[in-house]
């Protein structure tokens, strides 16, 4: 294994050590596991609580910040954060107006929230949550645990806290991301394996012409083994089937995100939106806002998701809101 | 069961995970996202020290210690999930020294709790399809008032079995369930941290000077 | 090699065809082989091109925009540009008040952009030059090529590109850009090579426990392989190396960057940035500025290179004026 | 060397850069950055094709746009060094036909220009290495009035033996300079383009019927 890293052990806080040291506006703390914004909490406002596993970053700690999230709470890697951390978010972000957790479909992550929504709630914290399942790799059936939460976390973050911002109460913000989630739909592929700091070795072994369609985030492996085909191939096939799940019809504005899973180079994955953009517009979808690059991360692993949300009303004002945070930045 | 047993036993469980931590990492690489070692060796780990300095007032208590433990410390699936079985049978077995039937009760408790929390069944290939054959086992050397050396071997006799019967199965629950089809031929990690767990429970009953010689 | 591509011959092309569709806000021009900010020229400012071989990004393409570069030429990967991209880009961007090349020194960069210096000259158009060599792995002699520039090229372009914004005339900005690269210095290490589209496999092999020290951003071998080491080590090492060139005291202030090459997971930045903070503490200086992440890479090699910016007047309050470019973005 | 003759050159480098372009892209990969086949095949064909579309005056005409090409189309150091090479030596070849002298002090310009531009002298382990003895032998093969096919067969022989002199040398310009001591033991890829243009032109010169069979 290969990382700068100090210890295997170790990595986890030595990061989060220079998280904190790169964002003085930031309050990370390593006893608690939170990452709060330092002017929380903001008076009258709804609040976000995000978090998940770590390496993912800057999913979720590169999102803390005005117009986005209050807290995220980071766990061991690939591990869901327990309930004691978004216990202390809440209570360290929530200005009375209430707390909204953003949670990826995943077991462990649900649970947790669960958990610490109860504690929470027996704190006299208001909790709402929004279950963010867009991985249409996964089949949505009683014989899965369901769509797994990916990309469009990032879009229910954004659009839900520029609407939490704005002043909307924690019903509204809520339903708003609840509808951005419903509106987006993602699909991955990955080009290589990834190496957690733990096992010291990449989770699969990927010959030298394979990729594994339909992974998620957390290193496992896809649905299927396929060939390695040209950009353009992979792109029309991984836009079908998001499409084939997904009620876009010609007309409709789309905000796309072409997210690399860590080890990929930005030309690469401009690359890959070239051809997404050139086949939406073949069906007559207009992308009216887009992000390209590294956002939800498999730590080093090579590959690419991308992500198609619906624009609907009132998403694209939402989007163009104000956001200052370590990963996403504009109109400030 | 005494607060000795149950003490032994959660350091036990940390021991054996510390050392086969790496073939549950490894089993949960193949077909989850490979931290199921490391996330049993940290829950437990933290539980043995929780333990250090807990005073407790029944076998229950250090149970339930280990569960809260489990749950602040592990995340994860397996962090709510086992928490929640080590709290609810502790809570049960908040008696002073429980016998056989004591512990099929409350780790069937135990058993009913993650089912409910999970929305997980046996077939699912989860640690259910251990913690469940186990709970039986434990249920019936009661009822036959074996002696709780002979109930906990059964235990883990079936618990090992219950575990290897994931591996044909497709997950129908947590990361597993992903890979569809692909997760076949496979051991589930969580079954197999399970099985252990039995294991070591029939070993440290075997070797508790305490334990009675004839029925419980 | 795995890379999202579709032909090894198209992949520039095709990446700059993706850059195209994800930001109308450019004007890319395949046939020039330039990226110009689409309101170019701008009335009464000196204009900033910039340009090399492609692989490097964000650098440079991702610096267009207001208050850094007004226009890049992308050569081909790891190739410097042509004079005739220099040339067009000059012509597009210059207003009357001449255009300053910001000029990586590389033998290829500084022949091509000195010959397209001569041409735009005879077309009338003033240009000046800040060459960039901050690499302190080469040592600057007769030797060699002398220092390559790395890291600092960003510096140049932001704190001159904001000199440029707010009108100062072209001696004073190309001054700027000059001390700015006076007051940097920069040292890579890499833990992987990089895959070229046309090699199609790995630079050079480095062994499961080594290290290219001293790499440059072209998939060159470092000046030296060493053993694998902790983290901590191998940022004490590359400050060290760094401190040792420059004059930088205690109770100075810097700007300081934690650049990933490309293949390198953001959670690693921090962690090396984390170590890099508390070893500048140590000796006195203090960072006032510092950016972590992937902003002049070597597409998918792993790897971190480090940049000291001593903070010298009027360097920081150029660094923080408005920047709106697709891979920085701040103050707008 | 007429029209002709330069035309065939050319044409000539172009097919055999595309047959050793990946020993070249090797060589580069080395002590550089791996692209040296790739830019000489890039501004090779680009060049046979702009003089497709020329109508020359000279066999200077020729070199010159070959030259001019290779400028606006390759980049990196090869792009402008080449170059200018080819554009100087078409410059001052401008005559009709030309002899071994005429094409000696030719390439001597071409030599002068791209010292200079690129600051190289030999022993700098750079194609200045192969082209310095090139041109040496090609002026001496002059003085003996040797004819074009001996005076390049020569020309070749001597820019062969200089690109491998470079195999001991430490780098001191161009990008392999950067590895210091590391770049002593390989053969520089500029010096290697530079041999293969020679042993090419020695080809073309062997095989052109027009070629004056006694001295220049
Ligand atoms: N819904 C569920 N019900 C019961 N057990 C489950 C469920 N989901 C997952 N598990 C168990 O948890 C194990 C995985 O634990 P672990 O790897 O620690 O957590 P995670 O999947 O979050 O990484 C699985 O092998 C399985 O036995
Ligand atoms: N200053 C110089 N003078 C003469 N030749 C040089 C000089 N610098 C580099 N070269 C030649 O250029 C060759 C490299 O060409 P190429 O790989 O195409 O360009 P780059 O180094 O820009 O990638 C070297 O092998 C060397 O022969
Ligand atoms: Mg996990
Ligand atoms: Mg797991
Ligand atoms: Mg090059
Ligand atoms: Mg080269």
């Amino acid at each position: 294994m290969k990382k700068f890293l100090n210890t295997a052990e170790s990595f986890l806080p030595d990061a989060l050590a220079g998280l904190a040291a790169a964002h003085p506006e930031l309050r990370v703390d390593l006893d608690t596991g939170t990452v709060v914004r330092s002017d929380a909490p903001t008076e009258g406002r709804v609040a976000l609580v995000s978090g998940g596993g770590s390496g993912h970053e800057p999913l979720h700690t590169g999102f803390v910040g005005a117009g986005m999230l209050d807290a995220a709470c980071p766990g061991e890697i690939f591990t869901s954060p327990v309930p004691d951390q978004m216990l202390s978010a809440a209570t360290a972000v929530n200005s009375g107006a209430g707390v909204l957790f953003v949670v990826k479909n995943y077991t462990g992550d649900v649970l947790n929230f669960e958990m610490a929504a109860d504690l929470a709630s027996e704190e006299g914290i208001e909790v709402q949550s929004v279950l963010v399942n867009d991985d249409v790799a996964v089949e949505d059936s009683t014989f899965t645990a369901g769509r797994r939460g990916t990309g469009a976390t990032l879009f229910v973050e954004k659009i839900a806290g520029a609407a939490a911002a704005r002043g909307d109460d924690l019903a509204s913000v809520a339903e708003i991301g609840r509808r951005v989630n419903a509106a987006s739909r993602s699909f991955a592929v990955a080009l290589t394996a990834c190496t957690t700091p733990s096992a010291g070795r990449p989770g699969f072994d990927l010959p030298e012409d394979e990729i594994e369609v339909g992974v998620g985030i957390h290193g496992e492996p896809g649905r299927s083994r396929e060939k390695l085909r040209p950009a353009n191939e992979i792109a029309a096939d991984v836009l079908e089937i998001i499409l084939n799940d997904h009620d876009l019809a010609s007309g409709d504005e789309a905000i796309v995100m072409v997210n690399g899973l860590g080890g990929t180079p930005l030309s690469e994955l401009y690359l890959v939106y070239g051809e997404v953009s050139s086949l939406l517009a073949k069906r007559g979808i207009t992308i009216v806002r887009r992000l390209v690059g590294d956002y939800v991360t498999s730590l080093d692993m090579a590959g690419c998701s991308i992500t198609v949300c619906r624009a609907e009303e009132p998403f694209l004002a939402l989007w163009d809101a104000p956001v200052n945070t370590p990963a996403l930045r504009w109109g400030v | 069961m005494d607060i000795d047993l149950a003490r032994a036993w959660v350091r036990a469980i940390a021991e054996a995970i510390e050392a086969d931590k790496e073939r549950l990492t490894r089993l949960d690489a193949e077909i989850g996202d490979g931290d199921h070692g490391n996330n049993m060796d940290r829950g437990f780990s933290a539980a043995v020290q929780a333990l250090d300095t807990l005073t407790p007032g029944t076998a229950g208590d250090v149970l339930v210690k280990t569960g809260t433990t489990l749950i602040s410390r592990v995340g994860g699936a397996s962090g709510p999930l086992y928490g929640t079985v080590f709290r609810t049978a502790g809570k049960r077995l908040a008696a002073g020294d429980a016998g056989v039937a004591d512990l099929a009760a409350a780790l069937g408790a135990g058993l009913d709790s993650v089912c409910k929390l999970g929305s997980a069944q046996v077939g699912d290939k989860t640690m259910v399809d251990a913690l469940s054959p186990a709970v039986d086992a434990l249920s019936t050397a009661a009822d036959s008032e074996s002696d709780l050396g002979t109930a906990t071997a059964a235990a883990a006799e079936a618990a090992d079995k219950g575990a290897q019967s994931t591996v044909p199965l497709q997950a129908r629950k947590g990361r597993a369930s992903y890979l569809g089809p692909r997760s076949v031929g496979h051991l589930d990690p969580g079954a197999a941290s399970t099985a252990l767990i039995f294991r070591v429970l029939a070993n440290v009953a075997a070797a508790d000077p305490d334990a009675p010689r004839g029925g419980a």
